[in-house]
């Protein structure tokens, strides 16, 4: 390695300071307090390492054109992506932008490839390390693309979101893993052919498909995060090929946390990755909401009815699921907790870590509406408290108060639960007999103490909000 | 630096930074309390955003190198832009939401 | 290795791994619970004594390179051994009596 | 930098294992479970780095006679002192091993100042990074090591451990920072003096007698947690000289771990790191135990009264504090225990974060005596339950139960502290009137609800034993 130039000094300094900018945007996530600031720091750490190469790397304002154009245009579309995008369907989004960076990761592997080979003389390879470090981006960054533009469709509804097995899938599996592997290999130590390595870029393309289409809709979310981890992985890996210190450093960051957040992910839902990718177990919202639920009567109850119990009651412990956030129910439900805690009721949030479709949903979608974030208790504060409250109030959850989850044989079996049955009385508001995400029925719908409000949870809401102001 | 020659050297330490890099997001994202999962996963996500570099990097030099590599370059910074613009905004909204301080209406 | 030759390379790669270095180490340690800090204070001590390490090169040749070497040899050496092995070994004892499990007599 | 060679790159994973291990010593601490497995896994890798040090280094073997006796000796000392020295004196000890290490740092750093300048063309100046390192090694290594011998020489009594201020304190400190300085500047940038280095080095071994001097013998704990780091940065500059990563990693590890375990002492007995080092606020046990403490009347109680009030009572609270520690008194306070819980009595302790004269102090001292740690509850867990104690037994503890904490104005004004005025009845083993650290009175001892049983505590509580035993 030639002595450094200052300006090769200086852009190690910039790769560190960015660097440590990413840090502290994953670390001060530790508190909503602290979390913006970090992510501003994060922003900052990108601004500074992007603008130093646009304006130290020779060459590069040669290409102005391009990187007018391309930077414009994915200025533009992830402004109005990110602006726009409703708060429901985020999982959506960050699948989106992270199968971008998969893609980007995927054509500088390329890209380093071709550039590479062009300068090489005949029957000489590229060293080893280098080439697997550049094969590595480009499978895994290709894998990350596709991948998350199924899991968007599938989230989206553009694909169906059940789990679709092909027809001999576990052998098309295997034989793209294979020839993967195969091609890797000869590219890698017998000829490093141009040819051969976009056929391994197309197969992994491909790989991503078929690996997504079997999962069903609703377990994206983990999907997702173990795609980011891949995405993250495949940019330390051309972080190494281009031996640039900010990409190894922010990628390995990426790969290890995305890691980590999907194994929390599955543990909250006491399943394994591995049931999770191959056991085609989620099925999505729609397909399966409505038909199961067996014959037992319900007991109902009028808004009105609901809305008393709760204003004279001294303590109501909120209970959201996915159905508040597939009703946008959020809104309301605040303005009911503003009038309760006006008449003296205290106001609780139960937050169950796997309610909704994605981790934090239920938090995210509260702190949309205003609610302060002291008054949501995680599952393990509240659970004590159920048995103090007058009305539990159950706003589209489901799974994650099924007290089948206490007994074996269930598919949830094992996953704790909030102890909703323990109040005095319990009030779930859904649109009718539909299952939650597991697809089973739920006894705690035909305990004495329960009562149910059919419909929508927004409209319903809403009736229980000036229930309250006229009670 | 040409990236081809990287030295045997080059390359430990850059396993050295690799380990440590790991185990740095390890840590720290273990901190995270569950309700800001969603942003963790957003933010990480602008956090590989920084693969746009790499792909100005393609892009630099690129007119005069043909337009496979010009369109390569054009693909890889849209994309990158994408991740990075996006990434950041959507965790900036997300986390704007969670400023209130408790207690506040 | 000659040391007083370090390249700027290494420098700056040894910069990177101190940063990082220093957050793992301020991350593992703040996860670690107060009963535990007097084991911390002796192991994270038994860990620098990893210098040892250094104080073995410094022996490496010294006897060719005349007296005053050699008793920085004996000198440094024995330092380090009385930091590495006393430093584990007092650990070990005291973590040895925090082994039971809760609830055994 | 030239091709490394085989042997250079394993030399590189070496460090790199080595590396793990010692992040996994420290991480590994996180929980009593698997703490001694990390420092077995921290040990491992130091034995393989020095196994692969000596075997692979040139001219390591013609060196034998000097690893031997200096192995030999430091392995026997090193041994010996790790084994025998009693629990109360470990502060001293991790002192004297720390000492240890930081003298190690400065002769390396001094040896590899003179090797290279001995192949120095004269006029000819270190590279600037170099020699700054090596400087910083030499300096820290060797405050190091003569404030951890006068840390140890106050807590094992052989120098006076009340604060000792010499007469011009300030304007020596001051004089010796300004010539380390000076000195350090001219070595580095103006000449590579070999007489003026080794001044270099005295003049550091002064600072750190003279910095720790003033410092209470009880507040030794911090000072040596403080150097303790100071060892670990010391070790990451000669690393950084020899160009050697698992130097460079394990002393950086240490020097951050250092750093925030002092801050983390400091905020428990809510005082700044300024005010430890610099306040001459702590004066050690015996020097100033007797004689304060004013002239109320104080209730005493005998052993047989206080065990029939425990015995017959529901719930007890242990309070262990420095006291029990000199009084080597909990291997009696363990067949307390037994005897209660076996008489259906619920026993728990109360651990202050700075009861004692070390961090987790009590914890160790009750560990050893095979006190099962899920009975030693936290301040803030236990804080709380203090309201249904029917005794609070609190065993040579003073300051952390001090109620005084609680107003403005006294030493220990806003340091939390164990609620042991909210059980029923408080009995006090002491020896007699003699205060606490911070050698202010305590009115908790003339509170109504409160019994004195005076005498060292281990007799008093083995009068306690018999007491209950005869209940
Ligand atoms: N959080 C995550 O990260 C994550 C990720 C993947 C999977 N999951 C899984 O998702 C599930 C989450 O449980 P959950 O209790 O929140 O939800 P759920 O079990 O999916 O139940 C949602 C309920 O809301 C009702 N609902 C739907 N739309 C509604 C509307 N517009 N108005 C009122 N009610 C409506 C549905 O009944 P009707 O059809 O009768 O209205 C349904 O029973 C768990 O099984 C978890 O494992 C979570
Ligand atoms: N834990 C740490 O890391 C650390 C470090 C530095 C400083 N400190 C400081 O140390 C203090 C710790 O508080 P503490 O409540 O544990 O202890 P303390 O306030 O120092 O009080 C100890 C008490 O034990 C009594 N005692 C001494 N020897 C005894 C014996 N043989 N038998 C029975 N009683 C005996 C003494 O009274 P008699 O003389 O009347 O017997 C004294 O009042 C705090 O002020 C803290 O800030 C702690």
């Amino acid at each position: 390695m030639p002595e450094l130039t200052a300006l090769q000094i200086l852009t190690f300094l910039v790769w560190l300071v960015a660097s440590v900018g990413f840090i502290l945007a994953l670390k001060f996530l530790a508190s909503p307090k602290t979390a913006r600031t970090g992510n501003l720091l994060g922003a900052a750490g990108m601004a500074l390492v992007i603008a130093w190469t646009l304006l130290t790397t020779e060459g590069m304002l040669d290409s102005w054109w391009i990187l007018l154009i391309a930077g414009g245009v994915g200025t533009v579309i992830g402004v109005i992506g990110a602006r726009n995008v409703p708060m429901t369907a985020m999982p959506q989004m960050v699948a989106i932008f992270n199968g971008a960076g998969g893609g980007a990761a995927a054509v500088v592997a390329l890209a380093e490839f071709l550039r590479d080979t062009s300068h090489q003389a005949s029957g000489e390879l590229l060293s080893l390390p280098f080439i697997i470090a550049t094969l590595l981006g480009a499978v895994i960054g290709s894998v990350s693309l596709t991948g998350s533009i199924v899991a968007w469709g599938k989230l989206q509804g553009v694909i169906a979101a059940r789990p679709v097995k092909l027809p001999a899938q576990q052998i098309i599996t295997s034989v793209l893993f294979l020839a993967l592997i195969a091609i890797g290999v000869y590219v890698a130590a017998f000829a490093n052919s141009v040819p051969l390595f976009l056929l391994y870029c197309v197969l992994a393309l491909v790989l991503g498909v078929v690996l997504v289409m079997p999962i069903g809709g609703a377990d994206m979310p983990v999907v997702i995060s173990l795609l980011n981890s891949y995405t993250g992985i495949a940019v330390a890996a051309t972080g190494f090929v281009l031996n640039n210190y900010a990409l190894l450093i922010a990628g390995t960051l990426v790969g290890a946390s995305g890691a980590i957040l999907t194994q929390l992910m599955t543990k909250a839902m006491n399943r394994s990755l591995f049931n999770v990718l191959f056991a085609g177990f989620g099925t999505g919202g729609e397909a399966t909401t409505h038909g199961a639920g067996g014959e037992e009567q319900l007991k109902e109850i009028s808004a009105d009815d609901a809305a008393v119990l709760m204003a004279y009651g001294k303590k109501v412990i909120i209970v959201p699921g996915y159905g508040m956030a597939v009703a946008q129910a959020q809104g309301p439900v605040r303005e009911l907790m503003d009038l309760l805690l006006a008449k003296g009721v205290d106001v609780e949030f139960a937050i169950h870590p796997v309610a909704g479709r994605m981790p934090g949903h239920m938090n995210v979608l509260l702190a949309e509406a205003n609610v302060p974030y002291d008054r949501l208790k995680e599952m393990d504060e509240i659970n004590a408290e159920f048995a103090d409250a007058d009305v539990a109030l159950v706003i589209g959850a489901n799974d994650v108060i099924n007290p089948l989850a206490r007994e074996e044989g269930s598919p949830i079996s094992g996953m704790p639960i909030l102890n909703v049955d323990q109040a005095q009385r319990v009030i779930v508001l859904k649109r009718g007999r539909g299952t939650g995400f597991a697809g089973i029925p739920n006894p705690l719908f035909s305990n004495e103490k329960t009562s149910m409000l059919f419909g929508d949870a927004k409209p319903s809401v809403a009736a229980l909000v000036s229930g309250v102001k006229n009670a | 630096m040409d990236a081809s020659s990287i030295s045997p050297f080059a390359l430990l330490a850059a396993l050295f930074i690799l380990v440590l890099a790991a185990f740095v997001g390890y840590e720290v994202v273990s901190k995270v309390p569950t309700m800001l999962h969603t942003p963790l996963m957003s933010g990480a996500n602008a956090v590989h955003g920084v693969i746009v570099v790499g792909a100005m990097l393609v892009a630099a030099g690129a007119v005069s190198e043909g337009p496979l590599r010009i369109i390569l370059a054009l693909i890889g910074v849209t994309l990158g832009t994408v991740n990075v613009v996006g990434g950041f905004v959507v965790t900036d909204r997300m986390l704007e939401m969670f400023r209130k301080r408790p207690g506040d209406r």
